[in-house]
């Protein structure tokens, strides 16, 4: 059932174009019915997956290789399902808003329908392939979403990037994935979940968590694959709500919560996801205050908030899980809540330049509102969600048993950074006097209020309920850490080093909001270093790869048709070598009972050859061949062939004719390569020839079976009837040879007609090749 | 360029091109007992219609063939060595399983082998001649 | 005595054909090389052929040793007639030995006019070229 | 014995002998085009159905016993393969009829189409060594033909290095067989395997599957044979790119499938390493060729190479779920490949280029076009859910349960470097604007002055195959089962030999060594006077 | 004899290969010719040769008389010449138009398609 | 007629080569020849004059066989001998043969002829180029080709 | 007998091989081809005697093949000649 409902996700993603012809603009109301539908659903199921019932819904997909589409809700599937259908909804809602009248909605809600589905099968997936099966499509959704502007380079390259990297994590994520599968010889999570031995322990075990961290890493923008995320920006300001906050960059910290209890709590485990979590966030948090871009900001911050997630899920205490969760549901609200806004705020004043804004709370109060609620969320205030989910994560920080002093410089250092950049997101554009935008401001229509609005509340009332909400984040934290986890929260949980550090972190951050435009300036000097970051590397690496494309194809594909005949010859020799001399050496018996007049047949034979390229005289040499072409009909008739002896005279006399109707046209010989060229392929050409030599030898020396030409002699006559049992072969016995050759040679002449008459014009377009 | 054409040379080929066609239809029919065959009639005969384009050009050559392009003859004996194969099969034997016939008035036997015999001849005539006789008209337009 | 018949015409064969191919290798010009292979060597594959005849003396290999003596006997001179003219014409050198050529001065290499030197005045006329045979 | 296997060969040539006999009639051969390309795929449909019950369909040629004179046989690994042919053959005959020209088609387009086609299933279809490489010629000489079907100068080009290149692979090819045939006495394929397990000489049964790989690796343009490919594969009519594309180098794949592993099974503990590193190479050389180039039938056609690499790792890990996996590729990749190329096609007419720098706007204009190529590019890359992701997972997976780390890595970063090549074109032909200096705009007047009925045509077999590797996909079930049969087979020979020579297979391998070195007719009876 | 003809074998695929290595298209062409011719009698000889009888039946016997040659590689032979001189006026022809194309009998001449 | 006649030489021309000289065999081969002629029925020259006189043949065989083998010797004896006694150059021999089958058995004879061989026939037909190897005594090597032309047109006449 | 025969072979073979010196050495194409026409009459020649030595009139058909056909060559060379085919002697 629950996978029809995927399905139906992209049949209306399919439809969608059809739809749009239909229904104009109110396919949009249509289509947030379908992540409404699951979000009642899901809700309607919560209280039983939080009382520990996990729901499982099976189905076969490629059973031959072990693959199914069952589905699995547990406490932190259902989290991301929710997060993915309520955030979707109003995301959708305010898209019909935004891109209003915009002639290519039909196919943002193709592609937009379509990573939704993906996402609900991603997180909902219990097979390991499905579950990579949903990560590729919600890299390829989110390529087409990112680029949807597509005529506008920019949009394209980023789109490119964010591809490029997360499918080549996906491509980590894959072996990661198999790896896993093979260790545990289950390609389901419930079945590895269960699974007797340890994994952790297994041989395969560091491979395999490098391999699944990178695609998680990659995902979800940790260092130093992050570059990609800002740069995606170039999305519409609905795709980065929705992708780049709530859901799509959360899938590598879903996959890692995922397998924590199975593959988490090493040495190798803490020290990768805490390390790179931390700098992640320390990294996003100082980038985020270095722009004056809205969607920039707000996409630096959204790293920070991922470096936090992945840092806690390293240190994977109990606490840190709690955290993990709180933090998690909390950020996907205020982030998805502040991107809105500042799609509202581009879309109204038709600039996303902080600096180019201010004064706009009197035109637009309630987004004015909602951005404040949710930047309080987001700078971690009481007595907001994002508040309870700080005060967690310092406290699990504090107590990790790795890294506990430098995880706390980081997560301090972070916090204060943000909060001067929820400052700086939620009063510049609003406080202080009205500028002259590109466009004169006014508020949003409801459809784009009602999703910032909303978010932003729930941040409110999560964090004003928040012990209410205790069950819950049990669920999930009993799915992340693998046992039952009992979450008690609070608002208050009175003075203890977390309020301070909090507290002094604001002070750090009002200050730095408050000088920020000084400190920007400072750290752009910075730049050159930023400059050399991740990103140039991802540059230079395709640069390299370029350079080494093209390389390759000067040096291999260089247009010499003789460099490609000596590579091959050289490999078959080199193989038959290796065969023939080195792994089994031959042991000849030579008998030789030969005639004076054979002797000389072969001697011109041979020499008839050899003299060929020794003329000087293109047509002497096809004299001379001509000369080895008859010594060869001798040999067939002093040998018992005479069928074939006429067959070869009549075939060398009509290639002499060819010839001399070709070479007609064709100039004498040219003598055209270095004598060092001569000698090397002269050495190659007698390696081969000697090789064969042997082999013919060799081949004559070890016959062992009786031919079955026996038959063919014994039943010609009585059963064939004919006399010539070579004919009898070419007509009866092996007819379809026969055919086929006849249909050799008519096809030759059917292409040396074509080529000699059929001469096509050669330009038929002005812009043709 | 020298001196073309040569009576001498055109008698001969007169007198030879029917003889080396004969010879062919020869080798044709009783190349199942003797060396001979398809082929090397289909060979021969092709050799005598280069002789004649040699001695005559194209444009007698085609005289003599009348309205039949070697392009018609490469169709009908594929077309006959196809055919041949399905006779077996309409009589639930394997496609190309020999079937014969025997003509008791001529004390002669029909078989497909023989037609399929035939067909590899009229193919390697029509594919040969074609080559030839195309690469010749060409050398003619192009002087 | 058939026996000896038969040696006699292989052997006399096979050392025509030997001559014939000394004498391509030793003489001088094409045309000279030309008598030596013509001749030699058909006369050589006729004898041959006779020795097949006697030897099977079984009237279709008689026949078809006649037959293979008639064809050599038309088709070799023909050959030789085409070659040692195109030979001759592309201008291929005479031996410095030769003692006359008949043929040169009337034929016209720009026309390839091979005239016989017999027609009548008017036929012959042309202005700039006045051969006198020698 | 069963009359079906071998009308799948028949079919094309009789088509291919009619089509060329009534050369001066337009219609009559365009009709044979369609009516014959539906018939085989018919036919071929229904061999493969009976393979599918029987596991093995045979018929001996001329009705003459195993192993004295030829056998077709069917396995499934052959009726895939003929049912992939016929189809990409109806889908190239109809996207030909659009874009063929008259000059081609007074000049045997058609015939050769057929010819090709014949070649190919026959090639498929045989039981005899030497057959095959009878069928192997057909179907070259036919592409020779349609290579340089027009005579232009970079055709001209091309098909001198396809066809010596070529050449020197079916000498090889040939060379082999002669020697095959001194060795053991028989050409019968089945026959060959017995007598080459029981020789006394495995030096020479190696050297000859060195000599076959050699062959066959040219024909499947495996590095570093391949050379000849990219010279050559861009420079024909588009519909010949593309059947040439989706059907010929797989053709020597097949050939490598069947002959290792049901003659030189024997040797593979020496061949698998090189084949390993050949399609390592194979795989890596083809895709950095692709990303050198700026043309789009230049891209597509290195990365045929490429993809080969793909088909050659699963023969060379040699398991079951790598041979399954190998098959799957195969299958994948003529699906795929062919379709990319009609699709260039497409892009071409509309644009009368194939340079992506000159191309353009393809996206908005043409989204079902743009959608066909998006759905091939991403599943010749190998992402999910399309058919190149099942050849790749299962290639993966096979890879790694048999500890080939490292050119399974391999396996997984050419696929990250094929999206580069795909999204490139992607990028530059559908969703850049087209510029300006194109003076060939995507306008419906150059649609019209082609007629709608062509783009049409043109576009019926592009949509069908495109949904095919969407479906392909997602119901990858049967197939995936179709391609484990497939392994199954192969990797046990013994049921192939049976089907082919009888009962008395068991009886057969001893007396072949009863008299050993007997003279031809040495023994006979004194034949008497009927 | 077949130690002469193993050797001679030899040689024909080393002269063929040789010219096949050469950037005239005149020689690739000759290349071809020798190329076919070696393959031919490789099959020819590994086959076994003999001195015997040609494989023919006389009038009034239902099996040869002695012992005769081995048919089967003669007729493979036979379409194996065929079919190689099939390709090889494909090939003739071909090269012809590609010189009448690119006016060079150098094979370096003929490499734009490449890259 | 002259049909007829080419008609039954090629049917005795299939019985000699298929030596096989049954009366059904002859017929066929006179099948075949009929359909042969039939092709290049438009192109043959009118043979007037031909007909079969087997005694003269004998007789021109024998003649033809004596020159053969003297002139051979000839050359056979200056090839085997180091030092060239031939004197070789071209004449013209004025022809008394005008039909085309008629030069063509002359020059074919001639050419057949050890130490003569027929280069080309002048555009008027009326002369024969000749390449002689032995020019010592020229009359009396043209009054013998003139001799042979003689015998060799009786044939036909 | 046998010695006749196998003297006439040796000779013949002495004079294919005599034969291809003159096509090595040339000059011209007409020397060659002339060269190339003594080889196969001498082929025809060797015919004869193997249809001897082994008792098989059958391979007398070569012959009649050689002598039929065998002259095509020259006629080839010859028209190359004179349609101004490259001497390049
Ligand atoms: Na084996
Ligand atoms: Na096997």
């Amino acid at each position: 059932m629950v996978q029809l409902y995927i399905g139906l996700g992209f049949l209306l993603a399919a439809v969608a174009p059809l739809l749009h012809r239909w229904m104009g603009d109110r396919t949009n109301l249509l289509l947030v019915v379908y992540p409404a539908l699951a979000a009642l659903w899901l809700i309607s199921q919560a209280p039983g997956v939080i009382a520990g019932n996990n729901l499982v819904f099976t189905a076969d997909w490629v059973p031959s290789l072990g693959l199914s589409l069952t589905l699995m809700l547990d406490g932190l599937a259902l989290m991301f399902a929710l997060l993915i259908s309520i955030v979707g909804a109003f995301v959708l809602l305010y898209a019909g808003g935004y891109l209003k009248g915009n002639p290519d909605m039909a196919r943002f809600h193709a592609a937009f329908m379509a990573f939704m589905a993906a996402m609900f099968g991603l997180v909902l997936a219990d097979g390991l392939v499905t579950l990579f099966v949903f990560w590729e499509l919600t890299s390829i959704t989110s390529y087409l979403l990112i680029g949807f502007n597509h005529q506008d380079e920019k949009s394209r390259e980023a789109a490119r990037q964010s591809l490029f990297v997360t499918v080549g994590g996906g491509l980590a994520l894959m072996a990661g994935l198999v790896l896993l599968g093979i260790a545990s010889g289950s390609w389901s999570l419930t079945d590895i979940r269960s699974l007797e031995t340890d994994l952790r322990e297994h041989a395969l075990y560091t491979p395999m968590l490098l391999c699944l961290v990178v695609g998680a890493f990659t995902k979800s923008a940790q260092f130093p694959f992050h570059f990609w995320l800002p740069n995606a920006m170039a999305a519409p300001s609905p795709v980065s709500a929705y992708l780049h906050s709530a859901t799509m960059v959360k899938a590598g910290i879903y996959l890692l919560a995922r397998l924590q209890p199975d593959l988490g709590d090493t040495a190798l485990w803490t020290a990768l996801l805490s390390l790179g979590g931390g700098v992640t966030m320390l990294l996003g948090a100082f980038m985020a205050v270095r722009y004056t871009n809205i969607k920039k900001l707000l996409a630096y911050s959204t790293i920070m908030a991922l470096g936090t997630l992945t840092m806690l899920l390293g240190i994977g205490s109990d606490e840190a899980l709690i955290a993990f969760a709180v933090f998690l549901v909390a950020h996907s609200l205020y982030k998805g809540s502040l991107f809105m806004v500042a799609g509202i705020l581009d879309h109204e004043t038709g600039t996303q330049d902080i600096q180019a804004m201010g004064g706009l709370r009197a035109a637009m109060p309630v987004t004015a509102a909602a951005a404040m609620l949710a930047a309080l969320s987001f700078a971690g205030l009481p007595p907001l969600l994002g508040f309870v989910g700080k005060e967690a994560m310092l406290k699990a920080v504090l107590k990790a048993d790795a890294f506990p002093l430098l995880l706390a410089v980081l997560a301090f250092s972070a916090a204060f950074l943000t909060i001067a950049a929820a400052a700086i997101v939620a009063l510049r554009p609003f406080l202080g006097t009205l500028k002259a935008t590109p466009r004169t401001p006014h508020e949003a229509p409801l459809s784009m209020l009602l999703g910032p609005s909303v978010l932003a509340l729930l941040s409110l009332l999560l964090g004003l309920f928040v012990p209410l909400t205790g069950p819950a984040f049990s669920a999930v934290v009993t799915a992340v850490a693998g046992a039952p986890v009992e979450v008690p929260l609070s608002l208050w949980h009175g003075v203890n080093l977390p309020l301070v550090l909090t507290m002094s972190s604001l002070l750090l951050g009002i200050g730095l909001y408050l000088c920020w435009d000084g400190v920007r300036a400072r750290l752009a000097t910075l730049t050159p270093v930023t400059h050399r970051g991740p990103q140039a590397w991802y540059y230079a690496i395709l640069r390299a790869f370029v350079s080494l494309a093209e390389w390759q194809t000067r040096v291999l594909q260089n247009g010499y048709m003789r460099h490609y005949i000596l590579v091959m010859l050289v490999t078959l020799a080199a193989l038959l070598v290796n065969s023939i001399l080195i792994r089994h050496a031959p042991g000849l018996s030579l008998a030789f009972d030969v005639r004076f007049h054979e002797v000389m047949v072969a001697a011109t034979m041979m020499l008839g050859a050899l003299a060929a390229p020794m003329l000087r005289s293109s047509l002497g040499a096809v004299v001379s061949v001509g000369v080895t072409g008859f010594s060869i009909a001798l040999i067939f008739l002093l040998f018992s062939a005479p069928d074939l002896a006429i067959t070869q005279l009549l075939v060398e006399t009509l290639t002499v004719i060819l010839l001399v109707l070709v070479l007609f046209r064709l100039p004498r010989f040219s003598h055209l390569s270095t004598r060092f060229e001569r000698i090397r392929d002269g050495v190659v050409a007698a390696v081969v020839g000697g090789l064969l030599s042997l082999l013919v030898l060799i081949a004559w020396d070890v016959k062992q079976f009786t031919p079955i030409s026996q038959y063919m002699i014994e039943n010609s006559v009585s059963l064939a009837h004919g006399r010539n049992i070579v004919n009898v072969i070419l007509v009866d016995y092996r007819a379809l040879d026969t055919l086929g050759e006849m249909f050799v040679l008519s096809l030759a002449a059917i292409g040396v007609i074509a080529m000699l008459k059929l001469r096509v014009p050669p330009v038929r377009r002005s812009t043709g090749e | 360029m020298v001196k073309p054409g040569s009576v001498i040379l055109n008698t001969a080929a007169r007198m030879l091109m029917p003889l080396q066609l004969l010879f062919s239809i020869f080798l044709l029919l009783r190349g199942h007992d003797e060396p001979g065959g398809g082929f090397i009639a289909g060979l021969v005969a092709a050799g005598a219609f280069a002789l004649y384009l040699f001695a005559f050009g194209v444009d007698a050559t085609r005289a003599i063939l009348r309205a039949v392009d070697p392009r018609d003859l490469i169709g009908t004996g594929l077309l006959l060595g196809v055919l041949s194969a399905l006779p077996a099969w309409f009589v639930g034997e394997p496609i190309l399983t020999a079937q014969w016939w025997p003509i008791d008035a001529l004390g002669m036997k029909l078989s497909t082998p023989l037609i399929f015999d035939i067909g590899v001849y009229l193919a390697v005539l029509g594919a040969v001649t074609a080559m030839v006789m195309t690469l010749m008209e060409v050398d003619t337009d192009e002087g | 005595m058939i026996d000896l018949l038969k040696a006699i015409l292989l052997l006399g064969g096979a050392l025509l054909m030997l001559l014939a191919a000394v004498g391509i290798v030793r003489l001088p010009d094409l045309l000279t090389r030309m008598h030596a292979t013509t001749k030699a060597a058909s006369l050589g594959v006729n004898l041959t052929m006779l020795a097949v005849a006697l030897h099977f003396s079984d009237v279709g290999v008689v026949a078809r040793a006649l037959a293979i003596i008639l064809f050599v006997l038309t088709t070799a001179p023909i050959a030789a007639h085409v070659m040692g003219r195109a030979g001759y014409f592309v201008g291929t050198r005479l031996w410095s030995g030769t003692v006359k050529d008949e043929l040169r001065p009337n034929y016209d290499p720009l026309t390839h006019e091979l005239k016989s030197g017999q027609e009548p005045r008017q036929n012959v006329e042309r202005p700039g070229r006045d051969e006198a045979p020698e | 014995m069963n009359p079906d296997v071998a009308l799948p060969v028949l079919l094309p040539l009789l088509s291919g002998a009619v089509s060329l006999l009534f050369w001066r009639s337009r219609a009559l051969q365009r009709f044979v085009a369609v009516a014959g390309m539906l018939g085989l795929f018919v036919v071929s449909v229904r061999l493969f159905l009976l393979t599918l019950e029987n596991g093995y369909v045979t018929m001996q040629v001329g009705n003459w016993p195993a192993p004295f004179g030829i056998t077709f046989i069917a396995d499934m690994f052959s009726a895939v393969m003929v049912l992939l042919a016929s189809m990409i053959g109806l889908a190239i005959g109809v996207y030909s009829l659009a874009t063929t020209g008259r000059g081609h088609e007074a000049f045997g387009y058609y015939p050769l189409m057929h010819l090709l086609l014949a070649g190919c299933v026959g090639a498929f279809l045989t039981g005899d060594i030497f057959n095959l490489y009878v069928w192997f010629e057909v179907m070259l000489v036919a592409s020779f033909a349609l290579l340089i079907l027009g005579s232009e100068r970079a055709q001209m080009e091309g098909a001198i290095k396809y066809v010596t290149l070529n050449l020197l692979a079916s000498v090889i090819f040939l060379t082999a067989t002669g020697l095959t045939y001194g060795l053991v006495g028989t050409l019968n394929m089945a026959d060959i395997a017995l007598r080459l397990d029981a020789s006394e000489h495995q030096g020479m049964v190696e050297v000859l599957a060195v000599m076959y790989m050699v062959a066959f690796g040219i024909k499947a343009a495996a590095f570093p044979l391949f050379f000849w490919l990219p010279a050559s594969y861009h420079t024909p009519p588009v519909a010949v790119s593309a059947l040439f594309a989706g059907l010929l180098t797989k053709v020597g794949v097949y050939a490598l499938f069947r002959v290792l592993t049901l003659l030189f099974d024997q040797s593979m503990d020496y061949l698998q390493p090189i084949l390993l590193w050949g399609a390592a190479f194979t795989m890596v050389t083809g895709v950095l060729g692709a990303a050198a180039q700026y043309e789009f039938r230049r891209i597509l056609s290195f990365h045929i190479v490429s993809q080969i690499g793909y088909m050659l790792l699963g023969l060379a890990l040699y398991t079951p779920l790598a041979i399954a996996g190998g098959v799957f590729a195969v299958m994948h990749n003529i699906v795929v490949k062919t379709n990319l190329f009609l699709i260039s096609g497409v892009a071409h007419r509309l644009q009368g280029t194939y340079r992506l720098k000159r191309m353009g706007g393809l996206s908005r204009r043409h989204p079902w076009l743009a959608a066909a190529f998006f759905l091939s590019a991403f599943s010749l890359a190998g992402l999910p859910p399309l058919s190149g992701f099942f050849a790749k997972f299962m290639l993966v997976r096979a890879g790694i349960e048999a500890g080939a780390y490292v050119v399974t890595g391999i396996a997984l970063l050419v696929g990250l470097m094929t999206l580069y090549s795909m999204v490139k074109i992607w990028n530059e032909v559908f969703w850049k604007k087209l510029p300006d200096d194109n003076n060939v705009p995507d306008n419906t007047a150059a649609t019209e002055s082609n007629g709608r009925l062509g783009l049409a045509l043109m576009y019926l077999p592009v949509m069908v195959l495109a949904l095919g590797t969407l479906l392909i996909g997602v119901f990858a079930e049967p197939l995936v089962r179709v391609m484990n049969m497939i392994a199954t087979q192969l990797l046990n020979s013994s049921g192939y030999i049976e089907a082919v020579l009888g009962d008395n297979v068991a009886s057969r391998t001893t007396t072949l060594l009863a008299e050993p070195k007997t003279p031809v007719g040495e023994g006979l009876a004194e034949g008497v006077a009927p | 004899m077949e130690p002469l003809m193993a050797v001679g074998i030899g040689i024909l695929y080393a002269v063929a290969i040789f010219l096949i290595l050469r950037r005239s298209i005149v020689k690739l062409v000759i290349g071809f010719v020798l190329l076919a011719n070696a393959a031919n009698l490789l099959i020819f000889t590994t086959a076994g040769m003999t001195r015997d009888a040609p494989p023919l039946i006389a009038d009034d016997r239902l099996l040869p008389a002695g012992n005769v040659a081995d048919p089967l590689p003669q007729a493979v032979v036979l379409t194996a010449i065929v079919i190689a001189f099939g390709v090889l006026a494909f090939a003739v022809v071909l090269i012809r138009r590609a010189y009448e194309i690119v006016q060079a009998d150098d094979m370096d001449q003929m490499k734009d398609t490449d890259t | 007629m002259i049909g007829a006649v080419w008609n039954l030489l090629l049917g005795l021309a299939w019985v000699v080569l298929s030596g096989d000289f049954s009366g059904f065999n002859l017929l066929t081969g006179l099948v075949f020849g009929y359909l042969v002629l039939a092709l290049i029925e438009p192109q043959v020259a009118p043979l007037s004059g031909y007909s079969v006189r087997l005694p003269r043949m004998l007789k021109f065989v024998a003649f033809f066989l004596k020159e053969l083998i003297h002139a051979n010797w000839r050359v056979a004896f200056d090839i085997m001998t180091p030092p060239w006694h031939m004197r070789p150059g071209v004449i013209a021999m004025p022809l008394s043969a005008y039909t085309d089958l008629e030069i063509t058995f002359v020059a074919n004879l001639i050419s057949l002829t050890p130490g003569t061989l027929s280069l080309d026939l002048s555009d008027d037909r009326r002369v024969l180029y000749i390449h002689a190897m032995f020019l010592d005594d020229e009359e009396a090597l043209r009054s013998s080709l003139k001799e042979m032309e003689h015998r060799a047109l009786e044939l036909f006449r | 007998m046998e010695y006749v025969i196998i003297m006439a072979q040796s000779i013949m073979g002495l004079a294919l091989l005599l034969a291809f010196v003159r096509v090595v050495r040339g000059p011209s194409l007409p020397d060659r081809a002339v060269a190339l026409e003594l080889f196969s009459t001498i082929v025809m020649g060797l015919v004869g005697v193997q249809a001897i030595a082994s008792g098989v009139a059958s391979f007398l058909d070569v012959a009649i093949v050689i002598a039929l056909m065998g002259f095509l060559a020259s006629i080839g060379f010859a028209r190359f000649l004179e349609r101004g085919g490259l001497r390049d002697d």
